[in-house]
């Protein structure tokens, strides 16, 4: 069931993907000032917007295992984690391609590329945190707290272009602004890659939740055996 | 008289290793009941589990009707448990002092010197617990357990390197506070000194209760007798 | 106010063994002092380049001094299984968390007062004419540090190579903090006194010290019990 | 060689302890990367000041790393009265010392190797050219950090000796060994090879690691035994 | 037999508390003392010397002719303290072969093994020693003393929370060291056993030697009688 699920969300994240692509090189018209890079937007943001909820969705989850100490939550923050990382990592990457093309430069330790990476690492933190731990309880128990304490940055990565005007561009997308700083067809395809991007990242989640589950299990026939 | 401590097919699992299977207890109030149990049978396990001090999977656990962590339980019970629990580098009275003032006792000096008095460490109550004999920190653990009056007492080996002299204090405490309607669970190997001063007896063997109930004449006469008729491999 | 009571009994409890047995205090002051000392004769400290590292130097030094500190913070409570006791007493947890804290709050001051004085012999530099502005920047900060430090020790107390653990889980969540401390600090350093920008810093230190103490008091429970 | 085999018995026993997983490996490497990190905001990377700086960066992390790893060193002989079991065993107290020094010096090497690669990448060093040089630098400094701060940890645990606040008296002691690195390795990191100059500092190294190594082995006893 | 252990008017000042005030005491070899006295009187202290882990101020002691912090004295002795001495962090096993490697044992990884057996801690040989019981701590930590086969044993409270099978099983190594030609000493205030096992016994009070020789029948019959007898205060 949960397979299929997977399977049919990757399915659909594919499709609009193509579709997306489709329209980014094909239909929507090179940018004023940057000519044809600009379409690396559709990744960088969305990547990092998709990254930014999951810590968020995984903070939720932390959050129900301390309260319900039940491992399934546990695993399920962690997962999320393992995923977003991964698109944290997407977005600085392609930032840094386009920082490359546009600046001149890879790297700047600019507020928010900075805060992007120590959210990285805070994150990064957490999977080597949750390695260090044996005992499951333990490990929930801890990892959830650091999840709490880490989706501080999460906000401060998403707020900081607001609070402090350096190299990197100030909001544009209109849920943030009101509208008005990018062209609606451009931001109709930004949002639809963003749902691509997004069924792709519950489908990994579905799949690597299902490993942990059946380690789960595992352990809990163990204990079976040697109560018996 | 209603039940203190109600243990109810409580489960304990470190890993996958079951150190409590099914334990189902009930403690009345103002007895005295001792857990006795061969090296690794999960008496200290129960004890801290008691205590708040660690979680456990499966079944219930009520100390006069509240959780083991509800801060309102921790204030009832005073727990010893192997660590003796009081500071290398602070005084005897320091100790004292410090743990009478988390535990919001009224009049933190005299309790504190009252408490070292009762267990004969007045003469060396300036002096750095690092500087203790082992029995004296013993005798410093038990007054900073009896400290705050607990209704609820979790001793884990309390004879522990105590001399003759101090097991008789002891004992008295113990009856003492027994008058005052407290509690009192305790765990040992020393099965004279046990059975001399509980009500009760509890025998665990792997993390299973083999036998509860109360402290019968025979077993005062020969303290090994549990054993003998309650464990599967029987005494040495 | 019993939780402060019980928080400000531990906070006293800990720093009355810290000034006997003074291992975490000697540990931290002859490092920093030491490390200061190093640079300077490293670098010439009264070329201009240093001036423009100084406040860097002083909160790095400060933010290594704080790991040696509050390393010991939970650590001491482990002989004798103290730590449990704790646990089983009537203390809260939140007070014993925030009572760590504070305990290392005050020795990490300490250090700090230790190495400027230091800095200001051996860099030149007049740390002192906004002094204000320079505690308020340092108390802040070191709040912000030792309460982290305290949650995160506790959070690893018993863990398998748990020195170099701590500062990975630490320092990226103490970076934002850093920066406006480093950020305010090189300020006072130049001596100027604080315009708008630092004070938009000072807010920011503040609402950091707000947020990650009030989580550790919502936490403490979690962190410290299993 | 009898004591040099127990010696490397004891260091092997502690590395065992922290080498339990794999993943210790990335700790040191999650370690290096965020101290890099910290370095990055308080010094800017890029400006060119950077790279007369780069050696003392490095030290930097390399001495705070060995800060942390040494108060750990025979701290962890304290509970259940270990250090006391090793005193009253065949083993020799000397052996005991090298034997901790060992361990904190693999410990060390580890962080720096991976430090190195760090750095590399982030400031674009290509600090391999003179391998033989940087290996000989690295490996006599890190021994003399791993000998003096093991003879430090055996000093803060010897309550007898830690009353003369002998510990903050050995701490500086670092100071002369860390100059000499940094000299070299900024020398390393411009990618030149040594001159008379640097070669002089190596001798010092040496030189100190001799004396102190040797000092240790004399005083182990005392040092240990109370 | 010769004298294995010769303590000469030794004193042993803490400070200036006397902890030990001219001891002397010659314990001969192939003899089991059992050192006796209340909690502070000074049996660690003793035990501690012996074993070279503290210097004293007046006096003089040999081992078998050699002073106690002197390396072959170290090589031949065996020492059990308060703390017991073993890496939490460490499986049973890698305790017992780090120590068998520093002892220099020829088999190493045979005489870990063969303890473990002993001791009956083979089934869990390879769990860390923060997981065991605190009987099965004590019981590594026996096998930890035993390990190189020394011909002095000081074993300080060696009783200390074992359970009945354990204590039968201490008993028995005692026993055959004994026959191996070994000396030992040990303190405790499990009287029982040590007058059970003990060949010699000694009583000190306060720092003072009061009484040392052999264990007579009715030390057997009564084990209080020695205290009622030679301490100034009497039993409890
Ligand atoms: C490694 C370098 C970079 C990192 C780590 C980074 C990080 C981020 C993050 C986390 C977001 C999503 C949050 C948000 O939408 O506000 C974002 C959005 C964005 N990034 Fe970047 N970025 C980098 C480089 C760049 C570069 C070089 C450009 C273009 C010159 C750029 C342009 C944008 C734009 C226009 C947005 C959308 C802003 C908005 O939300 O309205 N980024 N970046
Ligand atoms: N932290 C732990 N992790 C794994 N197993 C543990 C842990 N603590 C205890 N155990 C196991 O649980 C069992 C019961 O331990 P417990 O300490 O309760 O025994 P006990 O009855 O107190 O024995 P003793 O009389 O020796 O103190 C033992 O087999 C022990 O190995
Ligand atoms: N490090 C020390 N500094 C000062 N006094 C000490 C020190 N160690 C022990 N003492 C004192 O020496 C006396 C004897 O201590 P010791 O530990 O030998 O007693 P003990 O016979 O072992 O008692 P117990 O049966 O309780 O273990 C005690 O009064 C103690 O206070
Ligand atoms: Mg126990
Ligand atoms: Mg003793």
């Amino acid at each position: 069931m949960r397979e299929k699920l997977a399977i049919a969300l990757a399915a659909a994240g594919g499709a609009l993907l193509v579709y997306n692509l489709y329209q980014m090189f094909l239909v929507l018209p090179d940018e004023a000032m940057q000519g044809a890079i600009y379409r690396i937007l559709f990744f960088h943001a969305p990547a990092a917007i998709v990254g930014m909820v999951g810590y968020f969705v995984a903070l939720t989850f932390s959050v129900l295992y301390l309260s319900s100490k039940d491992l399934r939550w546990d695993s399920l923050a962690a997962s999320i984690v393992e995923v977003s990382l991964v698109f944290s990592l997407i977005n600085i990457c392609t930032g840094s391609i386009w920082a490359r093309i546009i600046w001149g430069i890879w790297w700047t330790w600019d507020y928010r590329l900075t805060s992007a990476l120590v959210c990285v690492l805070i994150f990064a933190g957490y999977l080597m945190l949750r390695r260090a731990i044996d005992e499951p309880t333990q490990r929930g128990r801890l990892s959830a707290a650091l999840c709490i304490f880490g989706c501080v940055d999460v906000v401060i990565v998403w707020k900081s272009i607001e609070w402090f005007r350096n190299q990197h561009p100030g909001p544009v997308l209109s849920i943030r602004t009101g509208g008005g700083h990018m062209d609606p067809a451009m931001e109709r395809i930004f949002w639809l890659n963003g749902l691509a991007l997004l069924l792709i990242a519950i489908a990994l989640v579905l799949i690597r939740t299902r490993q942990e589950a059946t380690t789960r299990e595992i352990d809990s026939l163990r204990r079976l055996a040697h109560a018996v | 008289m209603g039940q203190a401590i109600e243990v109810d097919h409580v489960w304990k699992y470190y890993g996958d290793y079951p150190a409590l299977r099914d334990c189902t207890l009930g403690i009345a109030e103002g007895s005295c009941c001792a857990l006795l149990g061969r090296n690794g049978a999960g008496k200290t396990t129960l004890l801290r589990i008691l205590a708040g001090l660690s979680h456990f999977q499966r079944g219930n656990i009520r100390l006069f009707g509240t959780a083991p962590r509800a801060s309102e339980t921790r204030r009832r019970t005073g727990f010893l448990g192997h660590g003796i629990g009081v500071y290398e580098d602070l005084s005897a009275r320091e100790n004292l002092v410090f743990f009478a003032r988390i535990a919001d006792v009224p009049s933190v000096s005299q309790t504190a010197d009252g408490w070292l008095k009762r267990v004969g460490l007045d003469r060396v109550a300036a002096m750095p617990v690092r500087q203790f004999s082992r029995g004296m920190r013993q005798r410093l653990a038990l007054a900073r357990a009896f400290l705050h009056e607990p209704n609820v007492l979790l001793l884990d080996e309390p004879f522990t390197s105590l001399d003759d002299r101090a097991i008789a204090m002891l004992s008295q405490l113990l009856i003492e506070s027994r008058e005052r309607g407290a509690t009192i669970v305790l765990s040992t190997h020393q099965l004279r000194e046990a059975m001399a001063i509980a009500s009760h007896v509890a025998l665990i063997e792997n993390g299973k209760l083999r036998y509860s109930g109360e402290r019968t004449q025979d077993m005062l006469d020969d303290p090994t007798l549990l054993y003998r008729l309650h464990t599967e491999l029987g005494a040495a | 106010m019993k939780p402060l009571y019980q928080a400000f009994s531990v906070a006293r409890k800990d720093l009355a063994v810290e000034f006997r047995t003074k291992e975490s205090l000697n540990a931290a002051a002859a490092f920093s002092v030491a490390i200061l000392l190093l640079f300077s004769f490293a670098f010439d400290p009264f070329s201009d380049t240093i001036h423009e590292l100084a406040g860097g130097l002083l909160w790095l030094t400060f933010a290594f001094a704080g790991a040696l500190v509050f390393n010991r913070g939970f650590s001491r409570e482990l002989p004798n299984e103290c730590l449990d006791t704790l646990l089983a007493s009537p203390l809260e947890p939140s007070s014993l968390l925030i009572g760590k804290a504070i305990g290392v709050f005050f020795l990490l001051l300490i250090v700090e007062v230790i190495s400027l004085c230091v800095f200001g012999i051996f860099y030149g530099m007049r740390w002192w004419l906004h002094p204000g502005e320079l505690a308020l920047t340092c108390g802040l900060t070191t709040w912000g540090i030792a309460i982290v430090g305290s949650v995160f020790g506790a959070l690893t107390v018993n863990l398998r190579l748990r020195e170099l653990m701590l500062p990975v889980i630490i320092y990226p969540l103490l970076i934002p903090l850093l920066i406006g401390a480093i950020e305010t600090t090189n300020t006072l350093l130049i001596e100027q006194p604080f315009t708008g920008y630092e004070w938009l810093w000072a807010k920011v230190l503040l609402v950091f010290d707000i947020v990650f103490t009030s989580l550790a008091v919502a936490l403490a429970e979690t962190i410290l019990v299993n």
